[in-house]
């Protein structure tokens, strides 16, 4: 397939395109679980780690077939999320999001010590079999189904939750059967994700799975405007690709990304799409015109 | 384990531990102010240390040193603060915490440019000798650490609790808008705030490249976050509880290593945190919050 | 308000196209670089944590490069470094291969560290573009294929022999070990010195492990002064080294660290000042202005003068390595690399700023000799120079 | 005597060392608008949440529709039939009016997360449903016409009815309203009194919680007045006004 594709994109863009398919991934799963149900998670990276060793693992001592290896590393890390979701119903808001922090650097430990995990040596020897085909159909698929879960009376029920925890209980819903729920599945894309990059880079190790990973993954949703959909990925493209737009600057690369992100986060406080619904913006532009007289301004 | 050991290892982790309180308190005060996560003030750690660093290789003493590394980093946090947090003062809660991640990239970035990756050593300034107390050994630099520490810890309390603006602090800290409303000047506040929280961090990153002899751009990563888990440990918004904090995961991370454990060390003070969390979630010494409705 | 919002909006999607525009649309070859050279590129941090071994491998590329074209380059082309820095982090390294792979390098150098080595080890294989380790000391890097190699010096050639010198002309027979937990080259070392160490019927009577980062080692070095042993073998890398001594020192030991290259670096002693003095270090290269000779010599004034400060051994192999794909292009007369690489597997006692280098069937190099220096006076000097018998 | 749909039964309500409620005995008939009044601090509203369950009463019974409810969950009280509205109104702000009101009808409603993600015919008819009854609602509270805009854009007056709306939404057996007319112009405070007639005729059962004594009197038939968390007295409008003790409570709390 990549062979294919080679022919016409360069190898380097479809190496970031891929790169930029699994962090959609990821950040769609973080969007679900920070965006849309409020629950603050500065521990991310450590779910796509699951994710990556344990698809990778899978693949590697029980050969089994790719799609099922992405499958049960998505389990995997959807089985971590159900274990950091529990501590959801004591803590919320920053404490929540500083026990998955420390979650995250505990995991991270726990690999960095394992036997099979190959230790701080990293995994090698994993089969490339990811390719753009595979990541952008999975990447629509999550689009998709975050899409549907957001309007449903699950979503209804997540943003709720984010708004308003007392008052949602009051309404029926059982908040921590949703949050960790919405753990689950968040952490289910970040487990799909992780596979993917496991079999992508053909090689792991815990290093890249920080609390640095995870704040840059938090990073992405926020600029893009928390709690849509549309902000997630307009996020997670611009701070994707910009280290790489960036290179003409060499050593000031980093430098301009720090100044990047203060800049976009000072002009656009609630993201770059926050406060902008896209699908109103759609339906307005088709009958714009009667809008500006009849509807008083508002959003 | 036997006495000697522990007690030698307690000295070891109070002084490992006093280091993270002088870094945690800057996180606390912040924190209890305008609730922001700063993760710059790893960075302003790290600055601190530099600075320090290149006014003794002028020649100077420590003492110049660390005066010094403090107006300098006092200056640079008020200026990040005014720069890339004020602005965002009203809006969501997560956007002056990617604002504080974006400018502590810069800083780490600015310094490897500036100074290189590499970790540079720190010019002996003082004579360490060692003297045995009774069953233990303490160096001149690790008296220098825990005096330094605690007269500013001590002076940090006293302004907290005896002067004006201290009083305005913790006034602002219950409750911002009706401190505002009372006439306290809320802008002015914050910025000493973050000053008194860079003046600690200062210190405590000129002791610590003194301490352990080295300083590099990237070394406020880690003990910024392990300053931050002290801070929550502790309670955060809590001063008292940054020290105890502070000192809890020195001494827990140093006898956990005594004990074996150490390539699993992180992953203790880590379990730490979330077992606080879990049993008291705000912290040791910190006000538990009662739920409104 | 409606408005601005909307206009907004419709600026950021545009962006957005935009964004991929430039990442799709020009598709092609496009790099900018004239066609009449021969480009080897360079793959490694140049900032993040690995910076320190990136920028020297870089430095001691430059030198090569400048060296060969100032001799009227390479089949009659200039030789170019396409340089990029993967900021130490692996998903950067696989874009930076791919990068330097569509620029139309013939050759890669780098990466410094085994992890990404591997990575971009796959990619380079897959693409047929050779690949040259100026650093990577880990298990399974040649293997990945045919294309890869690398010039530095194997620890499982070094430990024995090291080993071997402590046991018979210093005397060792009780040893402390200290690995660096987080560290893959240390893990790595200390699994080859617990071989050695048995073979040569040594004691290890204490162990203890730090992690990379570490600034504090007062617990590990008092669990070790509770043993009696000749000497500490400490895997990990220079700071925590020259650190961990210190602390040593502080609590009133008086015995001496033997370490691979990972030590080897002039801040070894800067931030363990007296306290590493009499710790010892093996390596490949030794820059040590008064005892080299020839080539050596000449590379290390050279650098010297060029970059202020003495190459480490980074800086040597990056030059080396540059130089071995040079002469490997000689030889095979081509800068294809499906035909370089055939010559360059047949490199023997080849003499590199760095030792002497020959690939065995395996691939894998044979450095010798190993050097291992001393810490005196706040500089190198060579302790002894230990042949390595094939 | 119509049945007794709530009945609370010595439920006392202390917050470290402080009595909020005591020893309070209150039944709630079917059918009628029943209010709850005091003074600032008589614990009106801790005796909401003790009953929806956000509080655990410290001792004492809660009994709804016979069954002992003291000991359940917010959620598991909802779904037993009681809505209720907030004081200081807690709207899910940055969602739409509509999707407000659908979450009111969350446990009327069953399909799951694979229904969600398969969307099929099932799905869609009951999310079809809920649409419209959830206009329904709107359309009874006069807000049909904002069903699109964020909660948080709307006046005060409309997020009152909105939550009224979110509540009502739950087809609840028992709705309580914590001070529903609070802030509120005169014409508006009407207009809410005629829905909460209407809400009543519609078979739900009104318990309310109110400041406004001439509001209170208007609509309900049966008053209960706290005072310190003790009840001071129960009956009709007539009653509780000439009733010496509720004076009492009122100036005395005035002029003391």
């Amino acid at each position: 397939m990549d062979d294919f594709l080679k022919q016409f994109i360069n190898p380097y863009y479809l190496q970031v395109l891929m790169l930029l398919g699994i962090y959609l991934i990821a950040a769609l799963g973080l969007h679900l679980i920070t965006g849309v149900t409020g629950q603050l998670s500065f521990g991310h990276a450590a779910f796509l780690s699951v994710g990556a060793y344990g698809a990778a693992l899978l693949n590697i001592h029980l050969d089994l077939p790719f799609l099922l290896c992405l499958l049960a590393g998505g389990l995997l890390a959807a089985l971590a999320g159900v274990f950091v979701g529990f501590p959801s119903m004591r803590l919320s808001g920053d404490y929540l999001g500083i026990a998955t922090l420390g979650f995250c650097e505990i995991i991270r430990v726990v690999f960095m010590n394992l036997e099979i995990t190959g230790g701080a040596r990293g995994l090698a020897g994993i089969p490339r079999e990811t390719n753009l085909l595979t990541v952008y159909i999975l990447v629509i698929l999550t689009i998709v189904t975050i899409y549907r879960l957001q309007n449903s009376r699950f979503g209804r029920a997540l943003v709720a939750i984010r708004e308003d925890e007392i008052a949602a209980e009051c309404m029926g819903i059982r908040s921590i059967w949703y949050k960790v729920g919405a753990f689950a599945i968040g952490s289910f894309c970040a487990g799909v994700a992780g596979g993917l990059y496991a079999h992508m880079l053909q090689y792991l190790n815990p290093a890249d799975f920080g609390f640095v990973r995870s704040f840059e993954l938090l990073c992405f949703i926020v600029l893009g405007g928390l709690g849509s959909i549309s902000g997630a990925i307009l996020g997670t493209t611009i701070l994707t690709l910009a280290p790489e737009m960036l290179r003409f600057s060499a050593e000031y690369r980093m430098m301009m990304y720090g100044t990047l992100m203060v800049a976009m986060m000072i002009f656009r406080p609630r993201g770059l799409l926050g406060g902008v619904d896209l699908r109103r913006l759609i339906r307005s532009s088709f009958r714009s015109r009667d809008r500006d007289t009849t509807t008083p301004a508002g959003g | 384990m036997d006495l000697q050991t522990l007690l030698q290892q307690m000295i070891n982790g109070i002084t490992l531990g006093s280091t993270y309180a002088l870094i945690a308190l800057g996180y606390t005060m912040v924190y209890g102010i305008i609730k922001l996560i700063n993760f710059a003030h790893g960075d302003v750690y790290m600055l601190g240390a530099f600075v320090g660093l290149a006014v003794v290789l002028m020649g100077a003493n420590i003492w110049l040193a660390i005066f010094v590394a403090m107006l300098a980093c006092l200056c640079v946090a008020v200026t990040i603060e005014r720069v890339a947090y004020r602005p965002l003062r009203s809006s969501i809660r997560l956007a002056p915490l990617i604002s504080s991640i974006g400018v502590s990239i810069f800083l780490q970035t600015l310094m490897t440019l500036l100074k290189g990756p590499q970790p540079v050593g720190f010019p002996q300034v003082v004579t360490n000798t060692i003297y045995t107390v009774g069953l233990v050994k303490i160096s001149t630099v690790q008296i220098i650490i825990l005096v330094v520490a605690a007269v500013l810890m001590i002076g940090l309390q006293l302004v907290i609790k005896r002067t004006k603006m201290g009083k305005a602090m913790r006034a602002t800290s219950e409750d911002l808008r009706t401190a505002s409303l009372m006439g306290i000047n809320v802008n002015a506040v914050i910025s000493f705030t973050f000053a008194l929280g860079a003046v600690m961090a200062a210190a405590g990153g000129v002791l610590v490249g003194m301490y352990f002899n080295s300083v590099f751009p990237l070394m406020g990563v880690m003990a910024g976050l392990k300053a931050f888990c002290a801070a929550v440990v502790g309670g955060i918004g809590s001063v008292p509880g940054a020290v105890l904090g502070g000192l809890f995961l020195g001494v827990a991370e140093v006898l956990g290593v005594a004990a074996g454990l150490g390539s699993y060390r992180d992953a203790i003070a880590f379990g730490l945190l979330i077992l606080v969390l879990l049993f008291r979630p705000s912290g040791l010494l910190g006000q538990p919050e009662q739920r409104k409705v | 308000m409606y408005r601005k919002t909307k206009l907004t909006a419709v600026a950021v999607i545009v962006t957005l196209l935009f964004l991929f525009g430039i990442i799709t649309g020009c598709g092609g070859g496009n790099t900018g670089v004239q066609e009449d050279t021969i480009k080897i590129g360079f793959l490694g941090a140049k900032t993040g944590g690995h910076a320190a071994y990136g920028i020297p491998t870089l430095n001691g590329m430059k030198l090569a490069v400048e060296d060969i074209n100032a001799a009227g380059g390479l089949l009659g082309q200039q030789v170019v470094i396409i340089e990029d820095d993967h900021r130490s982090q692996s998903s950067e390294g696989a874009t930076v291969t791919q990068k330097l792979i569509t620029q139309g390098v013939v050759a890669i150098v780098g990466d410094p560290t085994t992890g990404i080595t591997k990575i971009a080890a796959e990619i380079a294989q897959g693409a047929g573009v050779v690949l040259v380790s100026a650093g990577a000391v880990g298990e399974g890097v040649v293997e990945i294929g045919d294309y890869i190699y690398r010039d530095t010096l194997l620890d499982k050639l070094a430990a024995p022999v090291v080993t071997k010198y402590l046991k018979e002309e210093l005397g060792w027979e009780k040893v402390a070990l200290v690995t660096s937990t987080n560290n893959d080259y240390s893990v790595g070392l200390s699994e080859l010195f617990r071989t050695s160490l048995d073979e040569y019927g040594m004691e290890i009577v204490a162990e203890q492990s730090i992690q990379d980062g570490d600034q504090n080692f007062s617990a590990q070095v008092t669990a070790l002064s509770k043993k009696e042993f000749d000497g500490i073998i400490f895997t990990g890398y220079y700071t925590e080294g020259g650190l961990f001594m210190k602390e040593v020192r502080a609590q009133g030991l008086d015995q001496v660290m033997v370490g691979g290259d990972g030590l080897l670096a002039s801040v070894l002693w800067e931030l363990g000042e007296d306290a590493v003095e009499g710790s010892m270090v093996y390596t490949g290269f030794a820059a040590d202005p008064e005892g080299a000779t020839g080539k050596t010599l000449e590379f290390i004034n050279k650098y010297q003068e060029k970059y202020g400060e003495l190459p480490d051994m980074f800086a040597a192999q990056g030059y080396d390595a540059v130089m071995l794909i040079a002469d490997a292009i000689k030889a095979a007369e081509s800068a294809d690399p499906a035909k370089f690489k055939e010559t360059l597997r047949q490199t023997t006692n080849w003499e590199g700023v760095s030792g002497t280098i020959t690939f065995g069937p395996d691939r894998e190099p044979i450095k010798s000799p190993v050097y291992l220096l001393e810490v005196k006076d706040g500089g190198w000097a060579i302790k002894a120079v230990l042949p390595v018998e094939i | 005597m119509s049945e007794v749909l709530l009945e609370l039964h010595g439920v006392t309500v202390r917050f470290d060392g402080l009595t909020a409620v005591h020893e309070l005995d209150l039944n709630i008939e079917r059918g009628m608008i029943r209010a709850l009044i005091g003074p600032n601090g008589a614990g009106k509203s801790t005796v909401f949440n003790v009953v929806t369950g956000i509080f655990r009463p410290s001792s004492g019974s809660i009994r709804f529709r016979g069954e002992e409810i003291s000991r359940l969950n917010p959620y598991h009280i909802a779904a037993r039939g009681i809505a209720r509205t907030f004081q200081n109104i807690r709207l899910f702000k940055n969602a739409s009016v509509l999707d407000n009101v659908k979450v009111g009808r969350h446990y009327r409603c069953r399909s799951n997360i694979w229904d969600a993600l398969l969307r099929l015919p099932g799905f869609k008819a009951e999310e079809r449903q809920t649409a419209e009854a959830s206009l329904e609602v709107l359309e009874l509270v006069g807000l049909a016409h904002k069903k699109h805009e964020l909660a948080m854009n709307l006046s005060y007056g409309e997020q009152r009815r909105l939550e009224i709306a979110r509540g009502l939404a739950s087809n609840p057996v028992l709705l309580l309203l914590d001070e529903p007319a609070a802030g509120m112009n005169p014409q508006e405070k009407k207009n809410l009194m005629r829905l909460i007639q209407d809400i009543r005729d519609r078979g739900v059962t009104v318990f309310l919680v109110e400041h406004d004594m001439k509001f209170v009197m208007a609509l309900s038939e049966k008053i209960t007045v706290l005072d310190y968390g003790r009840k001071v007295c129960t009956g009709s409008p007539t009653e509780v006004r000439s009733d010496p003790r509720v004076i009492e409570a009122y100036l005395g709390k005035e002029v003391g």
